[in-house]
């Protein structure tokens, strides 16, 4: 009896996570498809959206009332239970990683201990999702997408998968919250894992510009290039299962800042003197969400300012420059962790 | 559909505020098809641009048609060209509007004396907004799309027309 | 960068067909390529124009002449002065007519500041097919106010129908000086904002370096014209070497591509030409305005035209191009043949000889930077 | 082998540089006041877009601006010259004989009206807005407004019939 009162508990504790996460998805996502509109606009000298709500905040709850009651097109000649099934996949990669998102110091779902192994994991579905979305659709611009989605994500998991070993070097742990602990020192800020080593400072932007082309954004948007696949592998799609790639895509923006703010830029850590204003390490939380919100902003700057790499570039960037760089940054990390045992940076010229 | 279920129903409230948000939903996000045969694809162009900025309203440019609500049909379209018309619309989701921007895809314009040129969009396919002008200036296209929306929203799925 | 040379490697592959148009971002208008594919790579391409065949050259034969010129304007959309220029001029040429020099000058103005507003159009959907969606709405926006200066002085913002035969239908308005040079005077500074932006950006370059190379003779051979030509590094302008108009009266560069990132005739280079071609246009327009005389701006004209029977060819330098017309003239008040020879039609000739062993991405950029139109392919 | 460390280092170094300087550019324009003319508020006819809060390089309509065509049918001699301009045939003019007055022409010079139009359609559907009719009118009663909105989801209500009398059919927009 009391093995199944337990064992409901934490079903239940599970389920609440879910819902409450989901609805942190569904929001974030929304709102960061408004955000970037209006970033957009005024980089482009207009406005963007302000008619609907005030500043046109609601723009994204009117987008989504309309994607989810169009009609559900599946063209004859796709692959039906395909077709369906693939947005749904590269649903759950996307919304799967918010299960070990520290939020704060103690708000996480769950804190795996090989948290970051468990990212890695489980954002390559993504990929099958969409290789099934572009093959299912039986359009020939949907799988040019699909071939250059897949073949992307597996040359840029490498990049990815080496610069975030240097954050498990240094911390010894691939926990997201283990990580973050160990990034205390330095008076909450120089402890950072990117104010480590020169070595960790290079394998932040590495491990950045990686994780911008694992989500297929620009400059490394080939998937759904616009002018030259006209929506690449979501052509064919509309109604909800469009809006699903939609909320996958924008939600993995949130992921890649959160992660990168967790691993590289000290997490919920912050200067120690305001750490204990609000409960909870409510601080923590809002100042983690500060980190992501920049580089949620720089990963939609990008967007708007640069053009687009071609398919062979891409590989280039990976294979020829990403790859050997985060290679040189995980070996200089162990040399400095040999050489300077337990030793930061600014540590070697001071006392902290 | 909509006919029969509409007049079994009691016409409440509950309905008309049902209505009221898939309309708002609608008009508010309608996202159009990157698309322009001739010379109003440039004032289409500007209209998207800076200055008049139909983003506004919510409308941003989709180059699938499976994902645009809206078509707008910027300029003359040809014999040839019709059935690409036509296909273009078929693909579409529904509820899906047309606009027709322009002399020409009002009922042909200039090229009504030419040999190759239909006359009328409307001859294809449905059309919901005829905006005049050769080409429309942006914000007579602008006007264009704020007369669909209110088309939109007077709209009815549930309640009994008033 | 070279083309692929496609091999069968005898592993069973079949080439894939794909249509690309007439409804694609990235086609500029109503046409439709066919290509063959194999993987990314193209191994033949076949294009397929006509679906904006407006019979404008039909209907030039029912209509008599003056009021063909409304129908010029939709030849060339985005650049109609040129136009309107081109038909006003073999008309005269066909009735041996003077026109008064101011109205020269004012010709020569405004077909400028529209061969400036064509060629932002040109570089803005040539950095949008690229990926660059932004600079493409700088220059959207910078065009507006060339919109604004044509407005202001015949109050259509697209088809003008400004030029007449033997002059033009308004004079210049009072504050046009002042405002047209308002507008050179921040030309030059967007020109370099936007090139900060996107002609000296890294990615931008590498994506168009030795890209799709058209070479001299190629370029010559498919009788492509204008920047197209120049960017192939021949140095051929008709407002230079064949001096019409008060061209001879102005003093400008030809700008020729030189290869800057990758060879001679690659994609960057007649992108190159546009850019460097707007400076030049806006140096044509200062002088004009200082240089402008007082005068008529009309010639005396009959109230009916009837030309003399006859033909007559004249071709001036339109920004996709020379633009010919060849005109036929039975004595009557209608014309009895017109044919326009225009820039796109040449260069959509070429992409096939070109396409073979690029990747779809390359020839993006390659219909980009050839700023073909649809409506002046098929007219 | 330095050769080509330096061309790699340099290749990732101009990107970074040029990436950066656009990254400035776009920085900038977010900062700078949009251009944008928030249309249904602020009326571009107005002689004063100030006044509607508008910031931006826009004047109000030119004088020459061709909008809808406009006719006033009092001044109006029905002399069919427009109709006979117009290339495509989209003004249709009926008109009736009345006893001889005297008004004032466009050009200053006095036009005798004996003719009153009781019919003058113009289809702005169809109409290309070219100043082709505008051009030979010698009183000036067809002119071009500053109006620009007409966007309706009939093609009948853009066929405007400036002298009607009362009591016609709606007719089909495509008869003219």
């Amino acid at each position: 009896m009391e093995i199944f009162l337990q064992e409901g508990l934490v079903l239940l504790k599970a389920a609440l996570w879910a819902v409450a996460l989901s609805l942190v998805m569904a929001l974030v996502a929304g709102f960061l498809t408004y955000l970037e509109r209006k970033v957009a606009g005024h980089m482009q000298a207009r406005l963007g959206p302000n008619r609907v709500g005030p500043y046109g905040l609601l723009q994204f709850v009117a987008d989504g009332v309309k994607l989810f009651l169009k009609e559900d097109l599946i063209p004859s000649d796709a692959d039906a239970p395909l077709f369906r099934f693939g947005p749904y996949l590269v649903f759950v990669g996307s919304f799967a990683v918010f299960a070990v998102l520290p939020f704060g110091e103690r708000i996480v779902a769950t804190d795996l201990n090989i948290g970051l192994f468990y990212v890695l994991a489980i954002t390559s579905i993504e990929t099958v999702g969409l290789l099934m979305a572009g093959w299912a659709s039986n359009n020939k611009w949907a799988l040019l997408g699909a071939m250059r989605s897949a073949a992307q994500s597996i040359s840029y998991e490498i990049p990815v998968g080496v610069s975030f070993l240097i954050p498990i070097v240094l911390a010894g742990s691939m926990s997201l919250q283990g990580i973050i602990h160990a990034q205390a020192g330095g008076f909450g800020l120089l402890g950072w894992n990117v104010f480590h080593n020169p070595f960790s400072l290079a394998a932040f932007f590495v491990g950045c510009t990686a994780m911008v082309a694992e989500i297929n954004r620009t400059p490394f948007d080939l998937p759904e290039a616009e002018s030259e696949l006209v929506a690449g592998y979501n052509t064919e799609y509309s109604g909800m299962r469009f809006a699903f790639f939609f909320l996958a895509e924008y939600a993995n923006i949130f992921v890649i800042s959160m992660i990168a703010a967790a691993i590289f830029l000290g997490g919920w850590q912050l200067p120690s003197p305001f750490k204990d204003i609000l409960p909870f390490g409510l601080v923590g939380s809002f100042v983690l969400l500060a980190k992501a919100a920049v580089l949620v902003f720089i990963v939609l700057w990008l967007r708007w300012t640069l053009p687009r790499v071609r398919v062979d570039q891409l590989m280039e960037v990976c294979w020829k420059y990403l790859t050997p760089m985060a290679l040189v940054c995980l070996m200089g990390t162990a040399v400095w962790m040999w050489a300077f045992p337990g030793r930061i940076f600014f540590g070697l010229f001071g006392t902290a | 559909m909509h006919y029969t279920l509409r007049n079994k129903l009691p016409s409440t409230a509950l309905f008309t505020t049902v209505d009221a948000v898939l309309n708002w939903g609608r008009l508010s996000s309608l996202w159009y098809l990157l698309f322009g045969t001739a010379c109003c694809a440039i004032e289409l162009m500007q209209t998207g641009g800076p200055r008049a900025d139909l983003d506004r309203f919510g409308a941003v440019f989709r180059s699938s048609p499976r994902q645009s609500d809206l078509l707008i049909v910027a300029g003359t379209v040809t014999y040839k060209m019709a059935s690409r018309i036509k296909r273009l619309y078929e693909q579409m989701a529904d509820p899906k509007y047309v606009i027709s921007m322009g002399s020409c895809s009002n009922c042909g314009g200039l090229f009504d004396l030419g040999y190759s040129v239909l006359r009328g969009i409307d001859k294809v396919i449905p059309v919901d907004v005829y905006v005049p002008g050769c080409p429309p200036r942006p914000e007579a296209l602008t006007q264009g799309l704020l007369v669909l929306q209110e088309k939109i929203r007077k709209q009815r799925y549930l309640a009994r027309e008033a | 960068m070279q083309p692929f040379e496609l091999t069968d490697l005898g592993a069973g592959t079949k080439e894939m067909m794909l249509n690309m148009g007439p409804q694609h971002p990235s086609t500029h208008g109503v046409i439709k390529f066919v290509l063959r594919m194999d993987g990314e790579v193209v191994a033949a391409l076949d294009p397929d124009v006509g679906f904006l065949h407006r019979s404008i050259e039909k209907i030039a034969e029912k209509l008599s002449y003056p009021d063909f010129m409304p129908y010029t304007d939709r030849v060339d959309y985005v650049a109609a002065m040129n136009c309107n220029f081109g038909y006003a001029r073999v008309v005269e040429k066909l009735m041996k007519m003077e026109v008064p020099k101011r109205a020269e000058y004012i010709r020569v103005i405004v077909a400028e500041l529209n061969r400036i507003s064509s060629h932002l159009v040109s570089v803005g959907t040539f950095g949008n097919d690229i990926g660059a969606v932004t600079p493409f709405l700088y220059a959207i926006r910078d065009r507006e106010l060339i919109n604004d200066l044509l407005e202001m002085l015949c109050g259509a913002r697209l088809t003008y129908n400004f030029v007449r035969i033997g002059g033009v239908a308004f004079d210049l308005p009072d504050t046009f000086k002042e405002k047209a040079i308002a507008f050179l005077d921040t030309l030059e500074p967007k020109l370099k904002e936007f090139n900060t932006l996107l002609s000296e950006n890294r990615i931008f370059r590498e994506r168009l370096a030795g890209v799709c190379v058209i070479s001299k003779e190629d370029a010559v051979a498919y009788g492509v014209t204008g920047p197209n030509l120049r960017g192939s590094g021949v140095d051929w302008d008709l407002r230079r070497d064949e001096p019409y108009s008060v061209y001879p009266e102005v003093s400008f560069e030809v700008p020729v591509g030189g290869g800057l990132v990758g060879k001679v005739g690659d994609a960057f280079d007649r992108y190159w030409v546009r850019i460097k071609e707007m400076q030049e246009s806006a140096k044509i327009v200062r002088q004009c305005l200082e240089q402008i005389p007082e005068g008529p701006i009309m010639a005396k004209i009959p109230r009916v035209l009837k030309p003399p029977a006859g033909d007559a060819f004249d071709r001036t330098e339109a920004p996709r191009g020379e633009l010919g017309y060849y005109l036929v003239s039975d004595g009557s008040s209608k014309p009895q043949r017109l044919k326009i020879r225009t820039g796109s039609f040449a260069a959509v000739s070429i992409i096939p000889k070109i396409a073979p062993g690029w990747m779809i991405a390359d020839i993006v950029a390659l219909i980009g930077s050839l700023d073909i139109i649809a409506p002046e392919i098929d007219r | 082998m330095v050769q080509s460390m330096k061309r790699y280092v340099g290749n990732v170094g101009n990107t970074t540089l040029t990436v950066l300087k656009g990254l400035r550019v776009t920085l900038i324009n977010l900062f700078r006041t949009p251009i944008t003319i928030q249309y249904p508020e602020v009326d571009i006819r107005q002689k004063d877009l100030k006044a509607f809060g508008y910031k931006g390089p826009l004047g109000p309509l030119p004088d020459r601006f061709r909008g809808f065509l406009h006719v006033n049918p009092e001044i109006c001699i029905a002399c069919d010259l427009c109709m006979k301009a117009c290339p495509i045939d989209c003004i249709r003019i009926e008109s009736t004989k009345i006893d001889k007055t005297t008004i004032q022409g466009k050009d200053g010079k006095a036009v005798n009206k004996v003719k009153h139009p009781v019919r003058f359609d113009i289809h702005l559907g169809k109409c290309m807005y070219c100043g082709l009719c505008v051009e030979p009118c010698p009183t000036g009663a067809i002119s071009f407004s500053k109006e620009f909105e007409g966007a309706t989801s009939t093609l009948n209500t853009l066929v405007v019939h400036f002298a009607e009398p009362k009591g016609l059919p709606v007719r089909e927009a495509t008869i003219l």
